[in-house]
């Protein structure tokens, strides 16, 4: 099958491509983030959609949701906190409008499932398979940080054995040259054994960091901000957590104690630098969430800000740059030393 | 949240602030901005970013465009007027002469204006007047009879009073303290104005307790109540899902839909007051994904 | 025992006195954080220790320790990185100097203690219990958020069963009329759970929260900025992360499954309302931290912040507002309605 | 970390800026602060807060004080001198006249002053050189003969040559690329100034690498080395423990030491420079309570 929407890069400085397994090959690694970019059309105003490396959807559950009640949001100092409550028009509605659209205009689309269910995740998936659109499709994420409803509400990614369910079931309704990645939240004790149980269970790549559960308190009402009492953290101020995420699981990886697989990280990405920071702990592609919100134009001017910083770094593939500050590889030139720097 | 291909042009731009000056409690901005002086129309709004890159705010603040001048000297202008209440309003309020800020818009749904030459009543609550006058002027270059009543809790903030006599057939104002015009709340001169002019549509622009009582108003007088609510929006253009209000669609079905994109301005009538409780919207029962017991 | 350190508020507005127990009661609810405030004498010069309701000194263990390596922060979206690795004088040299000066210029003090093993807590706190100026001491805090050497490192304040020994060890070489403090780390699946251990095991209160584990990479030298890779996130940034641990910690208490006891509350407190905020959703004190680094006299400006908000509300005393925003007590006169509110 | 009650007394005051240029690549501030400039002495330095309360930057920033005039016709004045290398410097050189910072100061010790009139060499390395004129003049007061040197990467990385030739009685300049005065490093010139003049104290003030130099070159030609040095501080008052180095003390024992409080100013030879590498520092295999194999 070949695929038009599989574009080559086209930045003849530097090789930007990203493989994602299974011949799924974009031409660059900068995504929306699920949530922060609606399914294409709003975004696509602003900048050509097709620009970037692939296109997340917002995670679409099996029925119509209304999502959370108002308010549904907090700003927070440097970043903010959201209750939406996966509002969405369901997979039908996804796969008979947003998916043909997001494929009449190019994009690679990689659609973010959920569900409160592990057979919910496996309906979603069965028909977004089925859809006719589906040949835009370059992977699907499943976004396992939802409430579990036969676990008491407990997110599925709170749980390796929950996790590991719904990775299951919705790989074996994809075909095999479909890569899958579960998206996990921060909010555990340990993200590695979460991250190895979903590996193990058949994710083809993870998607790191979702939100952090947080709170804001209205102190003029004297209650909770939001509707939905708490919320997810996003925004800048999370970045050192999703680095430290991607850090982990990364050396997880070298250490033999989870296979080896490609992540993409999320969290906290305002500018080329912050991407950067996210790949040289370990990621193979960043999404951009919170901060399209301050620019509606961030995913492409990251990308560029990416391009540009590695290309004056000296790098010539952007995979070089993956996992770089672990050690291996090295950086290709060494840094000037200015003033500040000691000795 | 279905994906529609053909939406309204926007523009981000750097806009330099030309002019700033205080008018009663608030601050009125000028900002040479051409792309979007160019696209607006009144009832549409424009997202400000605060601060620089290393602001620890991170969300657009949302204003209504009171006027655009599409060229002037300078180029394109377009005009706001803001209220101080917080970090950012207190940040965009400080802006000097060639300070540069960060807009996008033109944003949401305009005003929509009637195909007739009806008589129409405009109520603007405080600083909800400032895209009034501009409205104002195309329905009577359409034919329109208009009246505008300005309400506010006093006259300090009140805004645009002397603007109203000029683009207005006749001008209202009321204040909870009675510190200029009619000492009360703009409900109570609304339905005799409207009985008076026959208006068929009245537009409104203010707090969410104003506009529904101008809905309930307008409903019992034989108006339509087309009104610009002000809901906490994230990102100002449609991606965010944070903005949602509780709204009957032309299908009699109840959705929660973005206020940024599908609004600003909706028919009074439309929206689902009762679900309306302080600054919470809850989700009403009967609509479309609502959750059900035991569910999400 | 009469103590002269316990000293009465002296605000004649609000009665701001907080109770931890045992007697012990605070003139008012603010306090410094550990390790954000050193052991007094440096802040004595902005501003006089003693006016605080208590003062937090660094966890100090059982030896000298000199700490990790430098670069030891990194600045980040509304906070810091830090990874100083608890240097200190040890326990011995604390009691000798440090607690003497405090006791000498008036402070109530909270000392905090860490070790690498539950018996070097317990031995840390019986070497404080012996100390001539114990007198000083209102309660101890148990920083548990520190790496178990006996567990591969991993954190005591990240299982239950580690985390209940400390403090039951600790528990047991205190007199009975001091209370012990808990400080839990946000690092974890289910915080409630941890604190229900902590309590059962014999904790008096609990001090939420520790630093989120964070990373930040150098992207000029393309590696870990810090000398110890990982660090602890502080600062603004995780504030709703504090908000939500103290909501869900006193939720937990109001539903039983937590027995009762006072929380202090800490994580990205700058200014009064930030501090009202931790104190509406459960805590009965506040800690202020990483907004020393911005303003050294930050934890008296946030009392009399706090103080001025409060008043202002029309409360009369502090006790009413703990926990506030769990819809009892109710506040005590309506919040004026401004324009922006709705109907 | 062990308390000691007497501490030196520091203010804490918002400063407004009475004046700023540009002076080569750095900016040149002066700040109305007056308590500041009341206690200061040479070597000492200020922490300037970032940005208004919703700033995202919330560390302060460390700079030398370059001056201090205790009484002008504003009060008090500090100044400081600022090279843009981040965001923190980026802000604070585009502050304008009149402008409010906040500033807390002055923090850390002093350079010792001898106490005998001995002849002194002063190296600054870049902006380094700003503590040095007020320094040299204190001493030349006490009747020693003071010589500087001045080193940077280009003539415009050169701060107060001219200054310097009126407040010694010699100055070298250095620069890497032969833009100005001897082409090379101050390590070149350094031994034979030493020699020349006999001095018996060699003050730094530069970057960590050529404080480390200067200390080995007095060290072999007979002089002492009094060095400021520049770690990353997130407090400036001795609270964070960030900011730390590896020193030994008069007890011989190396502990990792606050640079802000026991520092910046240290005796060259008790910093440990073995511990260096890069911008990190590792802890001394035998600092007091460091890390043993199997434990912390
Ligand atoms: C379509 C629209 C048009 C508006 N037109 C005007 C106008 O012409 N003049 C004017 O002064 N104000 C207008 N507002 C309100 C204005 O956007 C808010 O007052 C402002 O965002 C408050 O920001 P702050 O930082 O000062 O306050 P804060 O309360 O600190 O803001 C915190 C967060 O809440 C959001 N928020 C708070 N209040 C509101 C509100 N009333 N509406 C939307 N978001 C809010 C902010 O955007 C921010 O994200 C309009 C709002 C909308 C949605
Ligand atoms: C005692 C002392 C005296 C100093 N005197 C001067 C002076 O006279 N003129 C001058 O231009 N600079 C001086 N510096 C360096 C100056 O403090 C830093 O360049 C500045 O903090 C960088 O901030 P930034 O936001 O621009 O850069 P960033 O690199 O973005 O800063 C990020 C963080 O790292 C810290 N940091 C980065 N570089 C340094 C550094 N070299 N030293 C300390 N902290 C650093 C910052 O404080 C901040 O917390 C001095 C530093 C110290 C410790
Ligand atoms: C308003 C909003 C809605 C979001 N919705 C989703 C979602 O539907 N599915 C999902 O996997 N993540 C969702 N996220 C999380 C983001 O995809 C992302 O993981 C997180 O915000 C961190 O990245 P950021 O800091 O760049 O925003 C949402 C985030 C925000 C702010
Ligand atoms: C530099 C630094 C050192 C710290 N040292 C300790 C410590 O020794 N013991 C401890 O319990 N917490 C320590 N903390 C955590 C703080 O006490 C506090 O829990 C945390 O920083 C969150 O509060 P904040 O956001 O107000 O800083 C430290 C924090 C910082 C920033
Ligand atoms: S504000 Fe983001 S969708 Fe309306
Ligand atoms: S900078 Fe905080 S102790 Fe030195």
């Amino acid at each position: 099958m070949t695929d038009q929407r599989i574009a080559r890069p086209t930045d003849d400085r530097i090789d930007l491509s990203v493989d994602l397994g299974f011949g799924k090959v974009l031409p660059n690694p900068l995504m929306t983030a699920s949530g922060c970019a609606a399914n294409g059309a709003e975004l696509h105003r602003f900048f050509d959609v097709s620009e970037l490396g692939a296109f997340v959807t917002k995670s679409v559950m099996a029925d119509p949701r209304s999502g959370r009640g108002t308010p549904r949001m907090a700003e927070t100092p440097s970043g903010m906190l959201n209750s939406i409550g996966l509002q969405g028009p369901g997979i039908a509605a996804f796969v008979d409008t947003d998916l043909p659209w997001l494929a009449s205009v190019g994009a690679r689309v990689l659609p973010s499932i959920a569900g409160s269910s592990s057979t919910e995740f496996a309906h979603v998936a069965a028909t977004l398979r089925a859809s006719r659109a589906f040949e835009a499709v370059v992977g699907v994420e499943v976004n396992i940080s939802c409430p579990n409803v036969a676990n008491r509400g407990l997110v599925f990614a709170c749980d390796p054995g929950a996790s590991a369910k719904v990775i299951a079931l919705v790989r074996e309704q994809l075909p095999r040259d479909v890569p899958i990645f579960a998206k996990l939240s921060p909010d555990v004790t340990d993200i590695t054994s979460i991250a190895a149980a979903c590996v193990k269970a058949g994710a083809d790549g993870l998607t790191m960091i979702n939100t952090l559960l947080g709170m804001v308190i209205d102190t003029d009402l004297m209650r909770p901000h939001l509707g939905g009492i708490t919320g997810g953290l996003s925004g800048p101020a999370i970045r050192p957590v999703a680095v430290r995420a991607i850090w982990q699981v990364r050396q997880a990886m070298a250490e033999g104690r989870i296979p080896v697989v490609p992540i993409i990280g999320v969290g906290g990405v305002r500018t080329g630098r912050d991407a950067l920071e996210l790949v040289a702990a370990g990621a193979s592609a960043v999404q951009v969430g919170t901060a399209t919100f301050n620019d509606p134009t961030a995913p492409v001017r990251v990308l560029h800000e990416l391009t540009d910083l590695l290309v004056e770094k000296g790098y010539r593939r952007f995979s070089d740059v993956v996992g770089a500050a672990h050690g291996s590889p090295l950086p290709p030139r060494p840094v000037p030393v200015d003033e500040r720097s000691r000795a | 949240m279905s994906a529609s291909p053909v939406r309204a042009r926007v523009a981000k731009e750097v806009a330099e602030v030309i002019a700033t000056r205080r008018v009663g409690a608030y601050q009125h901005l000028t900002l040479v901005s051409p792309q979007i002086a160019e696209l607006a129309r009144p009832g549409q709004f424009v997202a400000l970013a605060v601060g620089d890159e290393s602001s620890a705010t991170l969300l657009r603040r949302s204003f209504s465009i009171h006027k655009v001048s599409p060229s002037g000297t300078y180029g394109g202008t377009v005009e706001i007027v803001v209220s101080a209440v917080g970090p950012g309003t207190r940040w965009i309020v400080g802006r000097q002469p060639h300070d540069p800020v960060d807009v996008v818009g033109p944003l949401g749904k305009a005003f929509p204006l009637p195909t007739e030459p009806v008589p129409c009543v405009l109520v603007g609550g405080g600083y909800g007047s400032a895209p009034l006058f501009w409205l104002s002027s195309q329905l009577r270059e359409r034919g329109c009879h208009v009246e505008m009543v300005l309400g506010a809790a006093s006259e300090d903030r009140l805004f645009g009073v002397v603007e109203a006599r000029r683009s207005c057939d006749g001008v209202t104002v009321t204040t909870d303290d009675g510190s200029a015009g009619h000492r009360g709340w703009v409900s109570d001169v609304l339905p005799e104005l409207i009985d008076r002019t026959g208006a068929g549509v009245v537009y409104g622009c203010g707090p969410m307790g104003m506009l529904r009582s101008i809905t309930d108003i307008a409903g019992r007088h034989g108006a339509v109540a087309q009104v610009a609510v002000e809901e906490a929006m994230a990102c100002g253009v449609g991606v965010c899902m944070t903005c949602v209000m509780p709204v009957v669609g032309t299908d009699g079905q109840t959705r929660m839909v973005r206020s940024c994109v599908e609004g600003p301005v909706f028919r009074g009538d439309r929206v689902r007051w009762d679900a309306f409780e302080g600054n919470h919207a809850r989700v009403p029962d009967d609509a479309v994904g609502a959750p059900r017991a035991g569910g999400h």
